[in-house]
């Protein structure tokens, strides 16, 4: 009765194939089935935000995608792109600016930030809000969240500036 | 929660999809982009016997452009429409809809195919697709045919296709350079479905004088409010052919009253919907009119 | 949650009253009807298979009756199960003569609970009104119907079928709560 | 005791320093506790009440038992043979009524959502798909929801044994009351609706329990703010010896008084693990959480403020009904709301007449218990709702007028009229540095211009006070087995690092990083020097947790203690072997250094190297103590309770057609005490804000008339999201309380006690024009146009 499939994907830059249950979300199953349990559940409704990785190198809730739909994706989680420093920068300006504090929502938000910090052009406090709005935070009052991203992001642009051949 | 049991395919051509809705009939489910369905699935409120994946099926996605129409392809995301220079350029209404559909994670896996077919009464593209006029094509083992986006939406998440059917491509005419749109939604937090919103387009006829300018034609869709968008013909036939100004915008006010009944949910009572309604069509009225230059 | 409806139908108020009808038949009439029994003369039970859009739910209903008044008024009482949740509804329906046509005219307040409850409010009360409102226009349509037909079955007398119609309809009321309230 | 601060370098207390433990948060690297897995480990799910009161007639289980993977199926009767009852009773407080609560609903169920089976099994999918197969027979009783309809004579007893629905009722009176108000030229009169509202921590309430059925040991895992009150629980409850029961809270993914609270799902769930011998986890589902997380306020006040010509409030009287759920939270009651409301309100302001009452009654609701804030919230917006009435009633300014009002800076100790005893605050000073910061006049000018282009804007100010880190004097009487003290115990490794074991609990505040600084200030070592250990009651030092805004005020004074002596420890060793006495020395940079002039004699860790491996080359008495334990608990003869106060404004608009509402600014000055880290406390005075701003326009618990809960979904439970939420400008003003040797008073409820207030303040006075006022919170849209029509009738 429990139907299965067999499905081959990239997971943070490692192929894996797996044996899922079809009614398995991928949330559900990147954390039990694979231990990467930084990818958070806060809703299962695509609500909260918690879940967020990037599928094919846009974000996505996890809670909304089965497991099988992964199957020949490109999937990216908050392991992924921390292990692979790409928004090393970004987790030191969240620290600096205790942008977290229970941090439960900090990894979703972080893969939502990560679409804004490689722009090229500066970005508003409040496109900043527009953007992460689908990503909700009990703790914080989102201003530290904001001001770690708006600094991430303008750091890479002065950065870009005085390196014109780095990017 | 999670989901109950049921079956997959991952379907990689449209025949074999509509081959398995056939079979399925209305065992069946077809998950787009999933971003609703699979909220119902997590809550247990549904349990079909098999999910029919379409995303895998070539050529079901992308906008393309006609000598007079935008064809949009029904697996198109969310995104991919906002992101579209040909939207911008060719349909600005829904251009300033797409900023008001869900979050970025959202419009990334969501489709306007998902979404029309969802027909939930305060979604934005219904209303937007219906006050366009576009038509959507129906796609099944016997064929194709089209229907009209106001004849689509038949009630609450109730829609003209069959269970045999997929929603495969939208076609919506061209922008004219002339034609004016205005949309808004009233939302408590951005990003939410509408507690009312308001979709329209327009155009104008040139007077002889810059102050006999005229509506033409005009197209006003509340959505939020009944259990499907909601064309106010009536209040627009009243309209058409004035210019804008008070006293017209007062009586259409009106026509909104006597033509538009609102349920009541948790966001508000059936008056209060009336009264934000009203809101609406004033403020599209008065947009329309300073664009047009009747009123400063 | 109430509200009130009312329809003109093409008939004497007796001959709506006392229309007669099988349960098979009100079983075909019911959209997700899959089982339709009379109990006894004032209860029946009903399985319905609701379907609303991305939301399907089994859902197992009874209906009582009293307060009958041939062949002006009646109280039903509709109670419903599903999983996690259920629902009660009544509707208090009155007939009134007016020349050859019946105004049929009901109050209808429903009660649901549970997982129904929680996350169904943005679109219970709508769903309810187009199954309510939907319901008495095809049961119109269908006396009407009936009423021209040689009335075989209408020789059953002191039936009252239009009121199992009601009960049944009202389970598929009932049932058709299931909704999602969208994400 | 030498209380001087090391000289030679600067303090790290006070300073902004990242918290280390976000390193591995912001890695997706935390472990919380649903992350954990342990082998032979059963999923729980519950099947809940689907109605709000009813008989429970007849339980079948028969065809669930038969479903794929299911384990084992657990009814009320089944949990209730192992585990005793509890009870929200209080000894100090005999007329207060409660009922015992049992883990799983026996005869009967009293609000939508109570937990009455368990079914266990392999995955929780199998689980819930069991669900359906669970057969339950109700006889369905008329539900309670009203406070006031609970008081009638023909209402329903929710417990007949109680003999009456109303749980309590509190009076408070001083001076003359009806004398002042009879004399008073100005008498502003309101009353106030206060919604339902829960917590929505994003982490749902979590736990695995693990009974070894060989050691008869119990450990837990469990998303909650006081691992020691959940082990004393279990142990009295289960039976279980306390030595072999051990609770651990992982990290905690934000608990705001949700996660403080007993209940009948997890102790279902413990209890469940005890019954099968297997690890039992229960992991509640967001549309569970809805109608089983704790919920908060649900109040309806009538307030009345005597005021003199001259703007001085003569006199005050608050009536406060509050309804609270089926049974009272054992341990923490469900009428602190009530008493905290009356006792608070206002408090401030100097008037000598006052009178305050509170009834508390049950209702077939989801409980009511400890949500960020409790009833502080309430109590300032309707004192400060009422000041402004006042202000306007004599034309004065709003904010000369709290001014004009406030107790006087040379008054304190000061005990108020509503009974709490205020050590010191810093009221006058916090609203100065506020009209500064806001630029408060050209900010009413801006108003003003506005107003004269038809556009709505409002300006509030709310003063607000927060009691914090209750102690054994309230406690105690109430024979709670509320644990007040705190522990810690600093452990010198060999290398010179320290190893810190607080009992003070982390659910991102913050508070164990505020700890290693006091550590680190004391020892002389940086804060990465220093793990901490917490949230494991088989490890760390009792205590109480972390709730109340007590952690750094408590944990942090027991740290300090600890630090200090180990400090005369480490001083002690290195003294014998540099031949020198320990007053000559001192601790900094991790070195031994000489007090008079800081040269440094020796490295730390040579002292933790000699003290662990070569107490060969030490005095034949020195006995090295590297391993010290000191607990905090507050004096018996100082208030039971700190007071924190501050002061918030909001700047706002009011869209008239629409009733939506623009926030534009927000400010808070703030006096939690001493600040052990400013960056933290910002976030954490901005945060409760946000949540209070949350409150205050977005989120309500709605529910029908037969007691269900209609929006108990996060698509409908609207909380506030970042597009709405204004940039928040935070100052501070610090008076420590001379209670402590640390000074700090806590900070954690600050913002979210004066966000409704503000928010409250700032609409009306934008309506204000328009002759319209908001009388009911959230005030959603329809509240507002609402308003706005009752001024066109």
């Amino acid at each position: 009765m429990q139907n299965t499939r067999e499905i081959a994907f990239t997971l943070n830059g490692e192929e894996v194939s797996h044996r899922v249950p079809v009614r398995q979300h991928l949330a559900d199953f990147l954390r039990h089935e694979l231990g990467l349990t930084g990818t958070h559940i806060g809703c299962e409704q695509g609500v909260c935000g918690a879940c967020t990785i990037r599928v094919n190198g846009r974000s996505a809730r996890s809670c909304l995608m089965l497991a099988v739909q992964a199957d020949g994706c490109v999937v990216e989680t908050i392991e992924g792109i921390s292990q692979s420093g790409e928004i090393a920068d970004l987790q030191h300006e969240f620290i600096q600016r205790n942008a977290a504090q229970c941090a439960f929502c900090t990894p979703g938000m972080l893969m939502t930030a990560a679409d804004l910090i490689g722009g090229k052009e500066p970005v508003s406090r409040d496109a900043i809000r527009d953007h992460i709005s689908g990503n909700y935070c009990r703790c914080t009052g989102y201003h530290a969240i904001v001001d770690a991203i708006e600094s991430t992001l303008n750091k890479r642009l002065a950065s870009d500036k005085s390196n014109p051949h780095h990017g | 929660m999670k989901a109950p049991l049921f079956d997959y395919v991952n379907a990689t051509s449209l025949d074999q999809a509509l081959g398995l809705l056939d079979q399925y009939g209305e065992e069946a489910r077809i998950i787009a982009g999933g971003q609703s369905l699979m909220a119902t699935l997590n809550m247990r409120l549904s349990q079909p016997q098999v999910l029919i994946d379409i995303n895998s099926i070539q050529g079901l996605s992308g906008v393309r452009e006609t000598r007079k129409d935008i064809r949009i392809g029904a697996l198109t995301r969310h995104m991919e429409l906002l992101e579209s220079d040909i939207v911008k350029e060719h349909l600005p209404l829904i251009a300033s809809a797409m900023p008001h559909v869900a979050h970025v994670a959202i419009r990334n896996r969501g489709t306007i195919g998902g979404s029309l077919s969802m027909a939930d009464p305060a979604a934005e593209l219904p209303a937007c697709c219906v006050a366009l006029d576009a038509t959507f094509e129906l796609s099944s083992r016997s064929g194709q045919r089209v229907v009209k986006a106001r004849d689509f939406f038949s009630g609450l998440y109730t829609t003209e296709r069959q269970d045999n059917e997929i929603l495969t491509q939208i076609t919506i005419p061209k922008c004219a350079p002339q034609q004016l749109h205005y949309f808004e939604e009233i939302n408590r937090r951005q990003g939410d479905f509408a507690i009312v919103g308001l979709a329209c387009t327009a155009a104008v006829k040139k007077g002889l004088m810059s102050s006999k300018r005229s509506l033409k034609a005009l197209d006003v869709v509340i959505f939020g409010c009944e259990d499907k968008p909601t064309r106010l013909a009536q209040t627009c036939l009243h309209l058409i052919g004035t210019s804008i100004d008070k006293n017209t915008i007062t009586a259409a006010k009106q026509k909104l009253e006597q033509e538009l009944n609102p349920t009541a949910n948790l966001e508000g009572r059936a008056d209060t919907k009336l009264h934000l309604a009203t809101v609406l069509l004033e403020r599209a009225l008065l947009s329309l009119a300073r664009d047009i230059g009747t009123i400063d | 949650m109430k509200f009130e409806g009312e329809h003109r139908i093409a008939a004497a108020r007796e001959v709506v009253f006392s229309a007669l009808n099988s349960p098979d038949a009100l079983k075909h009439a019911i959209p997700g009807c899959e089982r339709l029994v009379k109990v006894s003369d004032t209860e029946m039970e009903a399985t319905v298979i609701a379907r609303v859009g991305p939301v399907k739910a089994p859902f197992s209903g009874s209906c009582t009756l009293s307060n009958v008044i041939p062949p002006q008024s009646y109280l039903l009482t509709g109670e419903g199960k599903g999983a996690a949740s259920m629902g009660r509804c009544k509707a208090a329906v009155n007939l009134k003569a007016d020349g050859d046509e019946t105004l049929l005219t009901y109050e209808f307040t429903a009660e649901v609970s549970g997982k129904l409850a929680q996350i169904g409010s943005r679109l219970v009360e709508s769903s309810a009104r187009k199954l309510a409102n939907d319901f008495f226009e095809t049961f119109s349509a269908n006396i009407v119907g009936e009423d021209l037909k040689p009335a075989s079955a209408k020789e059953r007398s002191a039936s009252l079928t239009i009121i199992w119609k009601l009960a049944a309809a009202l389970c598929a009321l009932l049932a058709t709560f299931w909704y999602f309230s969208g994400a | 005791m030498d209380n001087q601060r090391p000289s030679d370098r600067e303090s790290i207390i006070g300073k902004s320093v990242p918290r280390s433990a976000l390193r591995q948060l912001v890695h997706g690297r935390g472990r919380y506790t649903d992350d954990i897995q342990l082998p032979r480990m059963l999923e729980l799910v519950f099947v809940r009440s689907p109605l709000a009161h009813a008989k429970i007639v007849n339980i079948n289980i028969d065809d669930a038992l038969r479903q794929p993977g299911i384990a084992h199926i657990f009814t009320g009767a089944d949990i209730a043979e192992i585990c005793k009852p509890w009870n929200g009773e209080a000894a100090h407080r005999p007329n207060l009524k409660s009922a015992p609560q049992y883990p799983l609903a026996m005869e009967q169920v009293t609000w939508q959502g109570e937990p009455i089976v368990a079914i266990l099994a392999e995955t929780r999918a199998q689980a819930e798909d069991a669900i359906d197969h669970v057969f339950i027979d109700f006889e369905e009783l008329p539900a309670v929801v009203d406070p006031h309809g609970a008081l009638e004579a023909s209402a329903p007893l929710i417990h007949p044994d109680l003999g009456t629905n109303l749980a309590d009722e509190q009076l408070i009176e001083a001076g003359s009351p009806d004398e002042a108000f009879n004399k008073a030229l100005h008498v502003v009169e309101a009353d106030f609706t206060f919604g339902r509202q829960t917590g929505v921590t994003l982490e749902p309430r979590s736990v695995i329990a693990d009974y070894n059925s060989g050691s008869r040991s119990l450990t837990v895992y469990q998303s909650h703010q006081s691992p020691f009150q959940m082990q004393d629980l279990y142990a009295q409850n289960l039976a279980i010896d306390e030595n072999n029961v051990r609770v651990i809270c992982p990290d905690v993914g934000g608990a705001f008084g949700v996660k403080l609270h007993i209940y009948g799902d997890e102790v279902a769930a413990v209890a469940s693990s005890v019954l099968t011998g297997r690890p039992v986890k229960f992991v509640a589902d967001r549309m569970e959480s809805f109608v089983s997380d704790t919920h908060a306020r649900d109040h309806r006040v009538k307030a009345r403020m005597a005021v003199s010509a001259n703007g001085r409030i003569q006199a005050f009287e608050v009536d406060d009904l509050s309804a609270v759920g089926p049974y009272g939270h054992a341990r923490r009651f469900s009428i602190v709301e009530g008493l905290q409301t009356i006792t608070s309100a206002a408090a401030p302001y100097k008037f000598k007449h006052y009178r305050g009452r509170t009834r508390i009654v049950y209702q077939n609701k989801n409980m009511i218990g400890m949500y960020r804030g409790v009833g502080l919230p309430i109590a300032c917006a309707v004192g400060e709702q009422m000041v402004d009435l006042a202000a306007a009633a004599v034309h004065m300014d709003p904010l000369e007028f709290r001014r004009q009002n406030y107790i006087d800076d040379d008054m304190y100790p000061h005990t108020t009229a509503t009974g709490i005893h205020f050590e010191q605050l810093s009221l006058h000073q916090c609203l100065t540095q506020l009209k500064a910061l806001m630029n408060y006049d050209e900010l009413r000018q801006e108003q003003q211009q506005q107003r004269e282009r038809g556009i709505y804007r409002g300006i509030g100010i709310a003063t607000f006070i927060e009691q914090t880190a209750y102690g054994s004097r309230y406690y105690g009487p109430t024979e709670a087995r509320v644990s007040v003290q705190e522990g810690c115990t600093l452990k010198l490794e060999p290398t010179g690092k320290v190893r810190c074991l607080t009992s003070a609990t982390e659910q991102g505040q913050g508070t164990t990083a505020g700890i290693a600084q006091i550590v680190a200030e004391e020892l002389g070592i940086g804060v990465d020097d220093i793990s901490v250990i917490h949230g494991d009651s088989g490890t760390t030092p009792y205590g109480g947790g972390s709730w109340a805004s007590r952690g750094a005020a408590m944990a942090g004074e027991a740290a300090l203690k600890a630090a200090r002596q180990l400090q005369s420890n480490i001083l002690e060793v290195a003294a014998a072997l540099l031949d020198l006495a320990p007053q000559e020395l001192t601790l900094s940079r991790s070195r031994i250094c000489l007090k008079h002039n800081g040269q440094s004699c020796m490295e730390l860790e040579e002292v933790a190297k000699i003290g662990h491996f070569r107490q060969d080359q030490l005095p034949a008495d020195l006995q090295p103590e590297f391993a010290v334990t000191r607990s905090h608990v507050p004096r018996n003869d100082v208030p039971p309770y700190y007071v924190a106060n501050g002061v918030q404004a909001s700047y706002l608009e009011v869209d008239t057609h629409t009733g939506i509402i623009r926030l534009l600014r927000h400010w808070a000055v703030d006096d939690c005490g001493r600040i052990l880290n400013p960056m933290i406390v910002d976030e954490q005075v901005r945060g409760g804000i946000v949540q209070g701003i949350g409150g205050a326009l977005l989120e309500k618990c709605h529910y029908d008339l037969q007691g269900q809960m209609l929006n108990a979904s996060m698509a409908d439970y609207l909380v506030p999201m970042a597009s709405e939420m204004p940039d928040i400008h935070v100052e501070h003003v610090e008076t420590p309380t001379r209670y402590t040797q640390l000074g700090a008073k806590g900070v954690g409820e600050a913002g979210t006690i004066g966000a409704i207030g503000v928010m409250w303040c700032a609409i009306n006075d934008a309506l204000r024009p328009l002759g319209a006022q908001v009388k009911e919170q959230p005030f959603t849209p329809e509240v507002i146009l609402d308003a706005l029509k009752q001024t066109h009738q």
